[in-house]
């Protein structure tokens, strides 16, 4: 493609590619989406966990994720209460200090603070600001049709926005090009579990969450040149703790946290913005592309605290993954003040009793500078495992 | 002449202040807290009196307010400091339409009306996170005088963003930057910063209108006011007397009491 | 111990409500001695309705956490559920629920009952994690009624409109298979008929409470929204389509306009008649009123009062002809109107503050509930922008009373009325 | 041979230090307040008990530091945290102990450990202040007492008034409201002891304690904390001697050291670093 919001990294070694990527990631000036936009580019901000952005890539808009920032919420504290998490308040912020003009903003029935956020927008700001209402009963056999009128009502919204038809070929295009990335994710996680040595957590981190920032295309193109230098990457195996960080389903750890975590340990699997991994195998290309899309949604989904679903019960889910990655302890986090996360972590925790795994429960921050507590933790949590 | 006073008990130090009928301020005094409030609420408008030298009989109203309000026991009411807070403000800067209050254990922000009545007000309400308490904390770990705190943070070059909120702990978090082989003054000043940005937060509920002024004891911390000016993008109004705001408040509230008890003509004028 | 009629009737709704609410309670805890099970529901569409029908015994958890607050024991329930490992930060309803689970239904209020289903709607995305938490402990059925909510501020999608048909429909769905599992549970079958009778009683409820509701904008205001306001609210969700609770609201309606009639005031000086937003402060429930009404202040109304009944104050009357569609038609329009009260509350408060002639607005958030308390501070804003009504914004808990500030709060209340006088006062001089 | 360890603790508000023999017998010990040079005052407290044995640290056959400050001690040849080092210290004084209470100035902390005085779960109040020895230190503060007088002070108490103070400086609003209506201050103090003690608890409970119970840290000092513990607990409890209480990372540090030296023998380049 001849327009491109993120050329730093092109035709650069590994390390320097990696390098432009936490860059980027860090970036509270966001140049990629203010690429994009004086490009002419309309952009559809979302909040956590999931959203189908295949429907407004499908209509020439840059889905971003509005997954908090690292940065201080000077204008939008005054908006909201204490007991709050960090992410709610500095994804206000960084559309309050227009670093991020929207088209469009979405939040999900995930939590109680992220419906709120869509009203929140709604009053602060012109755009449309609404709740895309998830099925919270997945186990209905109604759900599928539901989800698939929900979409199409979000279809006909983004057409309104953009003025852009969506077709089933436009659709379909998009979901192509979303399928490809979730390859190339999945292959990132093998790398992470099965040669850890090879990528640093903090490095998959980074390849991963550009995603939430730049067009999928040119995500894809990133994944597609760094997996094989990143495969060729000749590192020495450690005598490490093979661990697996759960709770990072909506607000992320400050890149830093992760670092530190990855010096000490392997971190061979996570749930980090698990809305990019939430889709487990390809969405059909036949038939109807948005009922394809529901239906992936519905069968063929991970899993996170803020979805019930009979079929996919969240402690058994957690053991499967230790499981497949060959972990030998978990951190199971939760972001602070963060009701779902918090409240998982005890049916976690009871369950890893049962099992006997190690863990250790820990409480995080975006925006937090200061790890001496937790690195404490970690160190005492590793040294008891390794000795 | 008749004269007013207004004793403030705060959670830490209690303030008093006389005035005489044209509200022109005849005698101040400050003190500790300390345990006994009730004791500490007299001693201090009896020190009040000797810098007035008035006989305590010449001061025909008392108003107690602040925390230990209701401990003024040989005072004749009682109003809350954000009132008083509001009206002393509004009498010392006419032009005032916020006030920004930052004490011992709490920060408030208010908006006030033309003649100094609550339009609007906030204070934190889940912890001491971004008080005065929080220099205190600060001074104790470095151990550097609470005066000199504001000058040797004007130093710095570097600042360091000081992450932890609870008051007690940005004691340790300081200690652990320091260790780091971060600079005093570079720390002092992220401590400055982090207040600051709490304090603006709360003064965005209310809404932060000119002219903004700054009442409390930090109001003497030259740091304190200039992050907050900073912050706010706007300047402050500071006075020697800000630290007496919520007393003197009290004070004009009691001058009121006297005037309107007398004449009815007066009343309106002061309604 | 004289019998004028004015004996009678006045105060009736507070005596009779408390009795009924005992009853209640006794009935459930025969249910627990004798080892039977009851549904568990939650206030925001209950769909009582439906299991009513099928004569089961409702317990309402939420109603049983802040029984504890209110009897002063809730630090008690708190810290056994924060020893299994639950947060200080999360919802102290949960945390409440859980102890009383754990030391097998013992509460101030009798036994509870274990749970056979729960059934909840998504109006609080924290009652999925709680019944989350049964699923676990009692290996039961949790049914989600799924009820998507109004998409964008002040845009509920109307009857009739392709949205709405299309939400209709999955609620509608979502009906018959919680019809299908209550018959799995009770293994009774369903009885249409039975189920017009429930629909019939709830109607009754319904235009009841909005008419009691609607009488407070009387001057002086007849019931205290936040005390009184308590007290009917339990009646209205427990008994909700019993004959009982229906005759009980019938005769509330009554006992207010007799009040209404004889100018009979909740308060014998009313001040200043104010709004309540949020969730009642129940570890002080009491105390927390004397605190306005000292000065004079009287809760006129409230979005608790709106959202607690799952949005029974829009008076909605189900068509016994066809009470499943006609059902799907207001449990949808109900509980997203309950949904509207907390997300898009400035919405209610203002036409609150025209209709009921308001002179302040108390808001309330609190550490517990997220769905009530996350947008309050941004929609305080927002308001006092629009119109020009003093507001007082106090943040505490409904459970926890380790947050729960006596001090700090009267503080802030005494200032917020010194600046209502002023206020008054001024607007007398000009 | 004779061979000397070293256990240096770099703690938030004190520096100590332990030199051990091969017998882990305690040659010398040395508490100085940390301030803020970290890295100084650790080599200062090093030198001066190595000194007071007339030793050098060529002397000195292997170092570990635990504390906040233990990175900072570049002469270290290895760095734990100071709870696997308590952890290690404990069960040399009492070595029954399973379950391990910390309440320092910042923090309070609570672990599990298993038979091989291995930490297998553990927990720390992260949140705030509320509920450590600050809060109790303050409150006697503002009452206008110091720390030494605290136990005296609460053997007078007889009804405490509760404390709720889930902020260790708002509290001080409450101790105000109490003392204007006349509660005397040895109640008011119990009162902030028994808020202490039920925050204390909980943690224990978190962690799934297990007797034998050990309390350390400097909030240990005062007699009336471990006795309403054990009131509390119904269980009884150790507390470390009197002069050892503060010492417990840093014996455990030292204890460390020699288990490593056992292991890898000394490891003379890290201590060239220096």
């Amino acid at each position: 493609m001849s327009f491109e919001t993120f050329p730093e990294w092109r035709g650069k070694e590994l390390d320097e590619i990696l390098y432009e990527c936490r860059e980027l990631l860090e970036d509270t000036e966001y140049p990629t989406i203010n690429r994009w936009r004086q490009n002419g580019g309309k952009v559809a901000g979302h909040f956590q966990v999931y959203f189908p952005e295949e429907i407004a890539h499908a209509a020439g808009m840059l889905p971003v994720k509005m997954g908090g920032a690292p940065v201080e919420p000077n204008s939008a504290d005054s908006h909201f209460g204490s007991y709050l998490c960090s992410i709610i308040k500095t994804s206000l912020e960084v559309a309050l200090n227009e670093k991020v003009k929207l088209d469009l903003f979405i939040s999900h029935p995930i939590c109680d603070a992220a419906r709120n956020l869509a009203a929140i927008f709604g009053r602060n700001f012109d755009y449309p600001c609404q709740i895309l209402y998830l099925p919270q009963n997945p186990n209905s056999s109604h759900s599928l049709q539901y989800l698939t009128d929900e979409y199409g009502r979000l279809k006909r919204l983004v057409e309104e926005i953009t003025g852009n038809k969506i077709t089933d070929e436009k659709l379909r295009a998009s979901i192509e090009v979303y399928n490809q990335n979730r390859q190339y994710l999945r292959e990132i996680y093998d790398i992470k579990r099965d040669t850890p040595w090879l990528l640093t957590a903090d490095e998959g981190y980074a390849l991963l969450a550009i995603g939430g920032l730049i067009p999928r295309e040119e995500h894809n193109e990133v994944l597609k040149t760094v997996i094989p230098l990143i495969k060729s990457r000749v590192r020495k195996k450690e005598d490490r703790i093979r661990l697996v960080f759960e709770g990072g389903f909506c607000e992320q750890p400050p890149l830093d946290l992760i670092r530190m975590l990855g010096q000490t340990c392997y971190l061979v699997d996570d749930d980090f913005l698990i809305g990019m991994r939430w889709i487990l195998s390809d969405v059909s290309l036949e038939g109807e592309p948005l009922r394809n899309l529901a239906h992936s949604y519905l069968e063929d989904s991970s899993y996170s605290p803020v979805q019930h679903d009979n079929r996919k019960p969240k402690e058994e889910m957690l053991l499967k993954r230790i499981e497949a990655c060959d972990a030998g302890a978990v951190i199971i986090a939760a972001a602070k003040m963060c009701e779902p996360g918090l409240e998982e972590q005890v049916a976690y925790t009871h369950e890893l009793d049962r099992k006997g795994i190690p863990y250790f429960v820990t409480e995080f921050e975006e925006n937090m500078n200061s790890f001496d507590h937790l690195e404490m933790q970690v160190d005492t949590f590793l040294e008891n495992l390794l000795f | 002449m008749a004269y007013a006073a207004g004793v403030d008990v705060g959670s830490t130090q209690t303030k008093a202040v006389i005035i005489d009928e044209n509200r022109k301020i005849v005698g101040r005094a400050l003190t500790d807290t300390g345990a006994n409030v009730i004791q500490a609420a007299q001693n201090c408008f009896a020190i009040a009196l000797k810098d007035s030298g008035l006989p305590e009989e010449e001061v025909e109203y008392v108003i107690g307010t602040g925390y230990g309000r209701y401990k003024v026991t040989f005072g004749n009411a009682q109003i809350t400091e954000i009132s008083c807070h509001g009206r002393g403000a509004v009498h010392m800067f006419p032009k005032t339409k916020t006030v920004v209050d930052m004490g011992g254990q709490d920060t408030k922000a208010i908006s006030v009306g033309p003649d100094g009545d609550i339009i609007d007000f906030c204070m934190n309400d889940k912890c001491a996170a971004g008080t005065g308490r929080f220099l205190g904390a600060a001074s104790m770990a470095l151990d550097i005088p609470l005066d000199d705190l504001g000058p040797t943070a004007l130093k710095y070059n570097r600042p360091v963003k000081i992450s932890t909120t609870c008051t007690v702990f940005a004691e340790s978090e300081v200690l652990s930057w320091l260790g780091k082989g971060k600079k005093i003054e570079d720390i002092l000043w992220g401590v400055h910063q982090s207040i600051a940005s709490r304090s603006a937060g709360l003064m965005r509920r209310v809404g932060v209108e000119d002219e903004v002024t700054f009442t409390g004891g930090v109001t003497k911390n030259v740091a304190m006011v200039k992050a907050l000016e900073e912050r706010l993008g706007k300047q402050l109004n500071v006075s020697d007397d800000s630290h007496y705001m919520g007393a003197l408040g009290a004070s004009l509230f009691a001058l009121d009491h006297i005037i309107s008890s007398r004449t009815p003509q007066l009343e309106k004028e002061n309604a | 111990m004289n019998s004028t009629p004015e004996n009678k009737i006045v105060g009736r709704g507070n005596r009779d409500g408390a009795a009924l609410f005992r009853d209640w309670y006794n009935d459930l805890s025969q249910t627990a001695e004798t080892d039977g099970r009851a549904a568990y529901v939650f206030v925001m569409g209950s769909l009582n309705e439906i299991l009513k029908s099928f004569d089961m015994p409702v317990v309402f958890p939420e109603i049983n956490s802040l029984q504890t607050a209110v009897r002063r024991v809730a630090h008690d329930y708190l810290d056994e559920a924060e020893d299994h490992g639950y947060s200080p930060d999360i919802c102290g309803y949960v945390k409440a629920d859980y102890a009383v689970q754990k030391r097998g239904g013992e509460h101030p209020m009798g036994k509870i009952p274990k749970p056979s289903i729960a059934v909840l709607t998504n109006a609080c995305n924290t009652y999925i994690k709680w019944a989350e938490i049964w699923e676990r402990m009692y290996d039961i059925p949790i049914f989600t009624m799924d009820i998507p909510g109004t998409r964008q501020g002040g845009k509920p999608s109307l009857e009739g409109s392709v949205d709405f048909e299309n939400d209709r429909r999955y609620v509608e769905a979502q009906i018959r298979e919680l019809i299908t599992l209550c018959e799995k549970v009770t293994g009774k079958k369903f009885d249409i008929d039975k189920l017009r009778e429930v629909l019939k009683n709830t109607n009754s409820l319904h235009s009841s409470w909005e008419k009691v509701i609607t009488l407070n904008q009387n001057t002086p205001a007849v019931f205290n929204a936040l005390t009184d306001g308590t007290i009917f609210l339990g009646v209205a969700n427990g008994l909700k389509g019993t004959p009982e609770g229906a005759k009980y609201f019938k005769e509330l309606v009554e006992e207010m306009e007799y009040k209404v009639k004889n100018g009979i005031g909740t308060l014998t000086e009313e001040q200043y008649r104010l709004v309540f937003v949020g969730v009642p402060c129940y570890p002080i429930f009491r105390r927390f009123n004397e605190l306005f009404t000292d000065w004079g202040g009287t809760f006129i109304n409230s979005t608790y009062l709106w959202f607690a009944s799952g949005g029974a104050n829009r008076g909605f009357q189900y068509d016994l002809e066809d009470p499943i569609k006609s059902l799907s038609i207001g449990l949808l329009m109900s509980v997203r109107d309950a949904m509207d009260s907390m997300f898009h509350q400035e919405i209610m408060v203002e036409s609150m503050v025209k209709d009921f002639k308001i002179d302040g607005i108390i808001y309330h958030p609190i550490k517990s509930c997220r769905t009530v308390s996350t947008g309050l501070a941004d929609s305080r804003y927002h308001l006092s922008k629009k119109i020009d009504v003093p507001s007082l914004f106090i943040e505490s808990d409904m459970m926890d009373r380790r947050v729960v500030t006596e001090a700090q709060m009267k503080n802030r209340i005494d200032a917020y009325f010194e600046g209502l006088a002023s206020r008054r006062q001024r607007m007398g001089a000009h | 041979m004779s061979t000397i360890t070293a256990g240096i603790d770099v703690g938030s508000t004190y520096t100590k230090t332990i030199l051990l023999d091969e017998n882990q017998k305690v040659l010398a010990k040395d508490l100085r307040h940390t301030g803020f040079k970290l890295k100084q005052v650790a080599r200062e407290s090093f030198d001066a008990c190595i000194a007071s044995i007339g030793k050098k640290e060529s002397d000195i056959d292997y170092i570990v530091a635990t504390g906040t400050g233990r990175h900072l001690v570049d002469f270290k040849d290895l760095a734990v945290t100071d709870i696997t080092a308590t952890a290690r210290g404990t069960t040399h004084l009492f070595p029954k102990t399973l379950t391990v209470l910390d309440i320092g100035g910042q923090t309070m902390k609570s672990s599990r450990l298993d038979e091989n005085k291995k930490v297998l779960s553990f927990r720390l109040n992260d949140k705030c202040a509320a509920g450590t020895g600050a809060f109790l230190e303050k409150t006697a503060k503002y009452m206008g007492f110091q720390t030494e007088e605290i136990s005296p002070l609460l053997s007078t108490s007889k009804e405490p008034v509760p404390i709720s103070g889930v902020c260790a400086v708002f509290a001080e609003s409450e101790v105000i409201n109490h003392l204007s209506l006349g509660a005397p201050p040895s109640d008011i103090m119990q009162g902030a002891i028994e808020s202490l003690v039920s925050r204390a608890l909980q943690l224990i409970k978190r962690v799934k304690g297990e007797p034998e119970f050990t309390l350390v840290g400097g909030i240990m000092r005062f007699t009336t904390m471990a006795d309403s513990i054990h009131k509390q607990l119904e269980k009884d409890v150790n507390v470390p001697p009197e002069d050892m209480v503060q010492f417990m990372a840093c014996l455990g540090a030292a204890i460390l050291a020699g288990i490593r030296l056992e292991k890898v023998g000394r490891t003379t380049e890290a201590v060239a670093q220096a």
